[in-house]
């Protein structure tokens, strides 16, 4: 990637250059140049669906890691009001890899989590790259419980290679912490709408990933373990990350069929990263349309419409058993 | 499998010994060597030792019917949930010839196997899993068994006693479906644990990765064998991503009990009668009449 | 006192700025020493800047009356509780003359207000502790109130907020008595958690003791302001047990925000704006309609 | 104190030893000295309960910490059958200043748990003299509400001097651990008995010890602050923590009085120290009875009981309000 530009943008980008010249030109030297101006607009128009709409699973990957796609906190910035950061998992620290708080979205009182990669190489330190530690977790969960106690709807925006696997995590207890988020925000009595807004790796993603309504991104990825550590667990080589990305379906398209999601939140055309007010506003629609859906389920039966909806997920074949009574 | 196919129903399987493997098996021979303390042990000896080394503890890992005979009651165990099969749902490339492979190398259909059984008179419902095939991974079929393990707990409000040896964590091969299982098999915990049964999730060597983060963790009691790796992250992506030296003994049982993660490390042959004594003192019977 | 004993009820009582006391005060002319960056400042802007030192930050200690005019809104706070009186119940030495001086100090009865009031048009019932009062700390009385305080919001289905400012911790000169309002006061807490209210603890300069380990710990939402020393033991008794030099920070709100133990830290200009805020995203008058 | 003998015991040790004298005289020499034995038997009888039934406050602060009274486990190991040690937070670490575990009482599976002292310098050292840290009671607490799950019973024996005031301690929330340990444990549907068997001290004895019935050993000591700490900062000078002793009304005998405390545990002639079995069978006779009240009674109203128990306490006067309703 140069310029925030990936490769396989190089042959757009040159033929927009291209047309910036020309208008350029049109207006500089007065000269009317639109007809090769819109000849141009519609090849780029072309090249543009032709590459952004035939991205392999590992761009696609690469696409949900651009640096400069809009972080959780953006997306909170954008969509929601008056929100109040809360800090804490009142055992041993507060995580800034995770973020989380109270907010209103269209007036209703939400809590909203999410892990929080840095803007730039500062912040990304501060916050780990968006790593969590186990407390992370453990603040996530003590906000969701008061979601919880207040009869708040939680909105979960992940965004996360994984849980940090650190000397300190471990001793800390990063499984544990994991464990307990996924069996506690599963019987949480409140409407749950997750969203993989990027990256939603493995264990780390799914500790905050249980909900009623399970959202992605058009270019997200969520994938049990990332394609390099499976290209080299598997083939004993991180270069073929490319084909353990397409092996995983780790895309919002195959995870659709595979069940594991609900549905796919358009992107900007080129990624969220070209244009953070289209893609705020998608999400806000999409919240909209699935925080209101869930808001007509009965509280009562909420918990056991997640539960089924997750007791349902893998595949396996049922073999026949003949059971012969005699002895 | 054909022998599930055609299945008389055994109310009670008899255990089936000739399955055990030890692993770092490195001699067909008479001989054992230990991988830790270098010494040769005789292999009868070390059946009757729970494959334990007589000179330094360590412990062998061993099958699940060899476990069986350890810790259940003779001739208690009654498999459950033996007709399922494990697909291939991504066309993961190879994925349908490694099973294959497990399933020849272990004899089993899959890395868990389920059931009933007694514990020192003790009823519960019991799961171990086997390393031997793929690492202990859990993919659609281990998730399944082990939410089913919980769910036929509650049934005949029975606990659950789990042997995890999951070092694979959740199984690559079905990708999204595998991670799914993490959170299946969490709820099935946490609903048996509504139901205010015991759960004893004993944590065998490896149990890590998404095994680790998802049932293996839940237990009411967790308990680890000496020596067990325990963890999240296993040791070599912890080693590779902080650039850091482990500290001595990172992630093995002792570790995670100095830092608060597991009740109890219990000798391999002191199993039975521990499992048995908290399953008792769990019991039913005991209720005081007041 | 007096004033109690023939009370007309006061529905709405005025607040009474004159009794604003800050502390460090060490000169009676028009100018006050920051004690943290020692320059001197004008009284009355100092009054304006809610006794925040302009040029560091530094937050003075108040008194309850102040506090209540700078959170509260005017005319809002209405009493309650006003006739409890301390007494000396184990004959502690000096305890009584120690009660009177405080009060002739503070023109307070005891170390804490309760009452009900509105905060930017939130009803709420709101406690606020005094320093200058025996070091803010918890007899039978204080736990009784803030007891009441809650029994108070249960009742009338309304969130708590309290200023704590019990560097004293438990009484000592109650003994056992002052030990038993951190069980009872945490008590009403979790009753009124129950109800599923939502109760606000703002951690001031300073608290510490037996008022931290109960109630001012348990708040749904801790918020603490600049610089306040938060913990358990004090930080000379820690210093003196252990012989360790303390870290820089150590104990203030700004530690104990980073070692996960509060919420967030707001400027005593932003508090009754934030209080606001945060007590209307949970006022009833929200729930959708679906 | 020298071999375990307090100052004010030195005359009745004398005694003794004479006693012990003539007694060995008259076997080894075959002289009949049972008179004069008698006599002096009698006036150690005397001496012994003028000694013992005297005591102090602060002299009873010293019996509650003598070396060789029995620790927490010494009595569950004398009192309880099938005793399993658990261990740790799942958060942070194992605390072995506190000790827990499942036992059964007289065939009845209970909870029990409690600080733990050393019992020699290396044991003090790895428990760090009893003193717990956050994590401790973040255990205890666990323990407690696992107890609740199973329905079973709670014995907790409080013997320390304090929560540990630590750096670390306060790192990791100490005041936060207590309060949500005090919290918490007034609500568990389960009959709690708590005994202070030594020392009660502050908050670090209060976290554990919220009970339905709270008994004391005779010669325990309990306390809102340590008499050497009052002293400290009442006067300046710790050297009158015997005056602070007395001034704070810390025995079981006072504490009974103020409503802290139920029953008095009757301790062996001279302190649990002189009679390790003694104590052990008076404690067992003691829970014996306090369970068998406790579990009369019904499930749903222990939780108000001792609510209501504790929501008495504290002395207060009521004063007149005289209302008058003109505006
Ligand atoms: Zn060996
Ligand atoms: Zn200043």
């Amino acid at each position: 990637m140069r310029n925030g530009l990936f490769e396989w943008e190089k042959p757009l980008y040159e033929l927009e250059l291209r047309i910036a010249e020309l208008q350029k030109f049109t207006t500089e030297e007065d000269m009317d140049l639109s007809r090769e101006i819109a000849t141009l607009e519609k090849k780029a128009d072309y090249l543009r669906r032709e590459i952004y709409q035939n991205l392999s699973a590992w761009q696609q990957v690469l696409l949900a890691r651009h640096p400069k796609r809009p972080t959780t906190l953006e997306y909170i910035e954008m969509i929601f009001d008056d929100f109040i950061e809360l800090h804490g998992d009142r055992c041993y620290r507060d995580d800034p890899a995770i973020v989380g708080g109270v907010a209103t979205f269209e007036g209703i009182p939400v809590t909203v989590i999410g892990p929080q990669k840095g803007r730039d190489t500062k912040e990304n330190i501060r916050r780990n790259f968006g790593l969590p530690h186990p407390e992370g977790y453990r603040k996530a969960l003590r906000l969701m419980e008061q979601a919880d106690k207040f009869s708040r709807p939680i909105v979960s925006l992940i965004d996360v290679v994984g849980a940090y696997p650190g000397i300190e995590a471990e001793e800390r207890g990063q499984g544990n912490a994991i464990a307990e988020c996924i069996r506690q925000m599963s019987f949480l009595r409140v409407p749950i709408v997750c969203v993989i807004t990027g990256e939603g790796g493995s264990g780390g993603a799914l500790a905050i990933g249980i909900g009623d309504h399970i959202l992605m991104l058009e270019h997200a990825w969520y994938s049990v373990i990332s394609p390099e550590m499976c290209a080299q667990i598997l083939w004993k080589d991180s270069t073929r990350a490319s084909d353990a990305a397409e092996a995983l379906k780790l895309t919002a398209e195959d995870l659709i069929g595979l069940g594991a999601i609900d549905a796919i939140v358009p992107e900007p055309l080129g990624g969220a990263h070209k244009n953070h007010q289209e893609a705020g506003a998608n999400l806000k629609a999409a919240l909209r349309e699935n925080l209101g859906a869930l808001l007509k389920i009965p509280e009562d039966s909420l918990v056991e419409k997640r539960l089924a909806r997750f007791r349902r997920l893998g595949q396996w074949r049922e073999k026949a058993v003949v059971v012969s009574e005699h002895r | 499998m054909f022998k599930d196919l055609f299945r008389t129903k055994p109310k009670y399987v008899t255990v089936r010994p000739q399955a055990v493997s030890i692993k770092q098996d490195t001699s067909a021979g008479l001989w054992q060597k230990c991988p830790q303390c270098m010494n040769l042990i005789y292999k009868k000896g070390l059946e009757k030792n729970y494959y334990v080394c007589e000179k330094c503890g360590f412990h062998f890992r061993i099958g699940v019917w060899e476990r069986l005979r350890q810790v259940a009651d003779e001739g208690s165990f009654e498999e459950l949930h033996t007709h399922l099969a494990s697909e291939n749902p991504l066309d993961f490339p190879g994925y349908s010839d490694k099973l294959a492979q497990a399933q020849e190398k272990t004899g089993l259909d899959e890395a868990l196997i389920i059931g009933q059984a007694a514990i020192q008179g003790n009823p519960c419902m019991l799961a171990i899993a086997d390393f031997d095939f793929m690492a202990g991974s859990m993919g659609s079929v281990v998730g399944e068994r082990v939410t089913r393990t919980f769910e036929a707990a509650i049934e005949e409000d029975l606990p659950v006693v789990i042997f995890s040896a999951g070092g694979g964590g959740a199984r690559m091969q079905e990708g999204i479906l595998s991670l799914m299982q993490m959170a299946k098999t969490s709820q099935a915990v946490e609903r048996h644990n509504r139901a205010g049964l015991l759960y004893l999730s004993v944590l065998t060597n490896p149990t890590l990765g998404g095994v680790y983060a998802s049932f293996a963790s839940l237990g009411d009691i967790l308990i680890a064998e000496p020596g067990a790796l325990v963890g999240f992250a296993g040791p070599r992506i912890v080693e590779e991503t902080t650039r850091q030296k482990l500290p001595n003994g990172f992630q093995t049982a002792e570790f995670a009990m100095e830092h608060g993660m597991i009740d109890k490390i219990v000798q391999r042959k002191d199993l039975r009668h521990t499992l048995g004594r908290i399953l008792s003192l769990h019991g039913k019977g005991l209720v005081p009449s007041a």
